[in-house]
């Protein structure tokens, strides 16, 4: 049946049992993202340190897919540096394109996908793709906002 | 269970409908319960667009050669179909795009016209807390622009619009009143008649959104006294590219032009033109021809099965999964929970299972159903919850599909472990 | 008469178009000459209207259904080939419902608009008096509304646009030019590049009508260096009900919403709302899926074909109609009388005899021509003369239908005893 | 030939040489008339004198079919009252909306119409039948107006 390689079991796992849930402080900084075509929403806030990405909180209001994908991303991205986190969202965006083809992608990139290749199924219905994608938009979005909020720092801290 | 004689011979219609005879997912036999979101055409709509396109097409009213005069016959007789359909002279059928541009239509020029309709700075323009974005935000423009106040009618716990507040909320300052006649997602049916008393009373105008009751119900605008009603081609058997608003001929007469173009003109100068009669004022550049050739065959479609039985097989069949729906553990109706003065479409929610959850499995077993806020965000922020499960039916929706979906339901629980 | 190299094989495309197999008049053959007005379509493009109602009908972008994925996929496939066919990121490609709506949009909003772009009192809005109505009220209604000057190219005897004036007509106070790329009427062609160097010099948009280039000729907007680009599907072998507005993605995203409703928005509360991200920021409502659909046929078919060869018929059917018409006593062309910098649209007058019956005689032998001022009456205005009959080509005009129509004038020549 | 149908010899006889064309004072109305679809133009001037129409001068612009019809139209309503004359335009107008039935009207209305039955054939094409139209719609017109300036002139003199 087609169903089971949309929710695979990991997928109905963190739906569950989401993890790294609820809002946290510290922060530096804090979106708020909306899939217009079914109301899910998500609100994220990521803290750095330095370059590495010392925790990431969210609440969110949305399907099994979104929020599994919440949960796993917070899961693959926290402890990572940016660049590393980078391109871990870079390569699930990927695979949320991949159509068809989500299950070689993900066969070859599973180091990198870890628990998120289970949302290889997913990518063959588009309407769900962005279920999968939000959080990782918005966790794209916090990480640029919280960077650039670490540069005015570092500048205030220079001129001081 | 034991047919009513309400229902339509459904084996009979379904026949003339080709996309109803298709599978999904390999071999599982489309349940299409999306009806609220469009309907389906049956053969003789599409018959009409390809005798169209193979034997007659031609740019209407400004050709004299046969194909010219066949197309414009075709595409007259198409305005000529629609107003008998809803009891209107002719001259007040004007064809848009869609509902969407029917409404903003009398949005904007409504903020156009001059002293008698026009709305000013402080005026007010009411609504419902149950409308389609399409009745929302072309209101939210205008009232930004010009400076006018919007407020609107709630809803009440079962649904329902609540009128307790209508002499405070449609007064002296309202100019216009624009309200759903049938709320897509709750598919509550409105009382038209209390609120256009209390709109002439004080002298504002009525919009109808008739979306949802066109397709469903007889409509005679004529008796509904509205002053505006706007409904649109693909939700009534016809094509996507066509809408209709109707309007009062003395307003439509009045009130400014909307879009400029060819068409809509009497005599144009580089300096100052003069605009056509009704009801071409409103109809600039090539309309949409074939679109209102399809959509007179669909009103066809529609007055041979007769409106009547429409609504009475509707009825029923709402009658009956109101009640299939409730036996279902966990199942919440969103909307009035009985089929009186309600349409056919049901919204739900299942527990904690989302919408697309739910919608997702059903689709697996080949249920086409709508999940989402419906285009009407307003409503499920009113009760507090994330979106809808929507199955919506129209007269070829059968009992035996309202099984399927009971049925469906039952998997989706079983697929999430609740 | 010898076929030259770049006429298209005839016998094979008329096989794809049904009504070009159809009699008038008894057994009449039908010699379409009235492309200009709208074109005929292929069976390809029928065909995908027919599939698409008979097996994947759908509301777009909101459903998560089989069918609903279906007809999403199919409405957004159609942008890509309309996107590709002008060479344009899909999102600039944002569908209307014809060239009239997408000229009106593009006035509307920079009425509309703040500072940047926004036309206000004083300003000067910059159209040519060879333009179309649909480009000419437009910009009167928005002129008026606002406060603004409404400026025009004028037009040489020949029937080229009159530039001599280009610099200070465009000048420091235009916020807009808005041209015809291929004239409707007397099938001049205009010199884009020379216009829009001119306007961007005075940091004013320009806007141009390709509703009689883009059918005809490749289309490249990147290239045009135009703000906004307009045309219609009718008149690309794609069916009616669907016109596009290519517009450049900065202006899209800066300037404000058209109509406003369902599909645009991104967010929807009672007080406010923002909206959806480009294209769909102006499309608001069910847009014309079935009509983008079979669009993208007729953009496949007309790539199969190839624009250059389009074009290049077009050139040799155009040269060799001017040069068999000037052989007719009494006949004058009204516009360009070389095949140079022309489309295939040729006016004309005919001694005293007015063009309806000019027309009505060519009807009786099967042949289909326009007759009137063809939605342009200042052209026949500044021509002295009440109308104009014209003879119009497409990819499936033949030589012998050329001929046909001189034969044809002879007769209506012999009728009223010339 | 249905050609044959339309332009009777009646017909391009009034074309070729139009009766009381011109326009002629004195007049007690006049209109302008247009013809949006195909840019057909009229002048016409109505004169009365009581309640007899005393002239019908006119320019006009247009096909064969609104200039023989103008032509036509003076022929048939010049000397008579009003009252005549509107049941002439009446019975003109039906004819127009006919459709098939052109010539069986024609017909049974030959004492009427006069010259007029040879636009029977027009009442097939629909496009043309705004032709016809034209002057017939600008002499109601004009006719209208005029009797509502003689009412004013008569209140004045009955004021006076
Ligand atoms: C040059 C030109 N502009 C605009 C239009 C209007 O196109 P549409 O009627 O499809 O809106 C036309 C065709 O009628 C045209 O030829
Ligand atoms: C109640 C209601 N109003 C307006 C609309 C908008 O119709 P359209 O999308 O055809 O413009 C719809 C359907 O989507 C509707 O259900």
């Amino acid at each position: 049946m087609q169903l089971e390689s949309m929710y695979q079991e990991i997928i109905l796992d963190h739906y569950r049992n989401p993890h790294h849930k609820g809002l946290r402080e510290p922060f530096a900084s804090q979106v708020h993202h909306v899939n217009p075509t079914c109301g899910d929403e998500v609100t994220m806030r990521v803290d750095l340190d330095g370059d590495v990405i010392s925790d990431i909180s969210y609440e969110s209001q949305g399907c099994s897919i979104s929020q599994a994908s919440a949960s796993v991303l917070t899961d693959l991205l926290i402890g990572k540096n940016v660049e590393q986190a980078r391109a871990v969202q870079e390569t699930f965006l990927q695979l949320m394109q991949s159509r068809g083809e989500g299950h070689e992608f993900a066969e070859e990139h599973e180091e990198v996908l870890e628990d998120a290749v289970a949302f290889a199924g997913v990518a063959q219905y588009p309407a769900r793709v962005k279920c999968a994608l939000l959080s990782w938009m918005a966790w794209k979005d916090a990480t640029a906002q919280a960077l650039a909020v670490q540069d005015e720092t570092d500048k205030d801290r220079v001129k001081a | 269970m034991d047919i009513s004689p309400q229902f339509l011979d459904t084996d009979r219609i379904r026949e003339d409908f080709p996309i109803l005879h298709r599978t999904v997912h390999g071999d599982k036999k489309l349940v299409y319960l999306d009806n609220a979101a469009t309907s389906q055409s049956p053969k003789q709509v599409i018959d009409a667009i390809v005798e169209y396109y193979s034997l007659h097409n031609a740019n209407v009213h400004r050709g004299i050669h046969v194909l010219a005069e066949e197309a414009t016959a075709l595409y007259e007789g198409g305005r000529d179909k629609v107003a008998a359909f809803i009891n209107a002279p002719r001259e007040e059928v004007v064809f848009t795009k869609n509902s969407s541009e029917a409404l903003n239509l009398v949005a904007n020029v409504l903020g156009w016209a001059g002293e008698d309709y026009g709305i000013r700075p402080g005026d007010e323009i009411v609504i419902s807390e149950m409308e389609h974005h399409s009745n929302i935000v072309p209101w939210q423009l205008t009232a930004e622009r010009i400076g006018a106040k919007l407020r609107w009618f709630g809803i009440t716990d079962d649904g329902r619009l609540d009128l307790s507040n209508l002499d405070e909320l449609v007064n002296e300052r309202t100019k216009v009143v624009s309200l759903v006649h049938v709320s897509n997602i709750l598919g509550t049916v409105n009382p038209i008649e209390t609120i256009v008393k209390r709109a002439h009373e004080v002298g504002a105008l009525v919009v109808l959104d008739a979306s949802q009751s066109a397709p469903h119900m007889p409509l005679d605008v004529t008796r509904l006294g509205a002053d505006f009603v706007a409904f649109t081609g693909h939700k009534m058997l016809g094509p996507t590219g066509v809408g209709v608003l109707w309007g009062r001929r003395d307003l439509l007469e009045e009130l400014p032009p909307f879009l400029g173009g060819g068409e809509m003109i009497q005599t144009v100068t580089m300096e100052k033109s003069t605009y056509a009669g009704l009801p071409h004022k409103y109809e600039a550049g090539t309309p949409p021809i074939a679109e209102v050739v399809a959509l007179g065959a669909a009103v066809d479609y529609l007055t041979a099965v007769g409106m009547d039985n429409v609504a009475a097989h509707e009825h029923a069949i709402t009658e009956y999964a109101l009640k299939r729906l409730q036996e279902v553990d966990g199942l919440r109706i969103i909307g009035p929970n009985t089929a009186e003065d309600r349409g056919a479409a049901i919204s739900f929610t299942m527990g904690d299972i989302h919408p697309h959850d739910v919608g997702q499995v059903l689709d697996e077993h080949g249920i086409a159903v709508r999940v989402g806020h419906h285009c009407a965000r307003p409503v499920c922020v009113r009760f507090g919850i994330p979106a809808t499960t929507r199955a919506s039916f129209y007269l070829y929706s059968t009992p035996a599909e309202v099984d399927a979906l009971v049925e469906g339901l039952d998997q989706v629980k079983r697929f999430f472990g609740v």
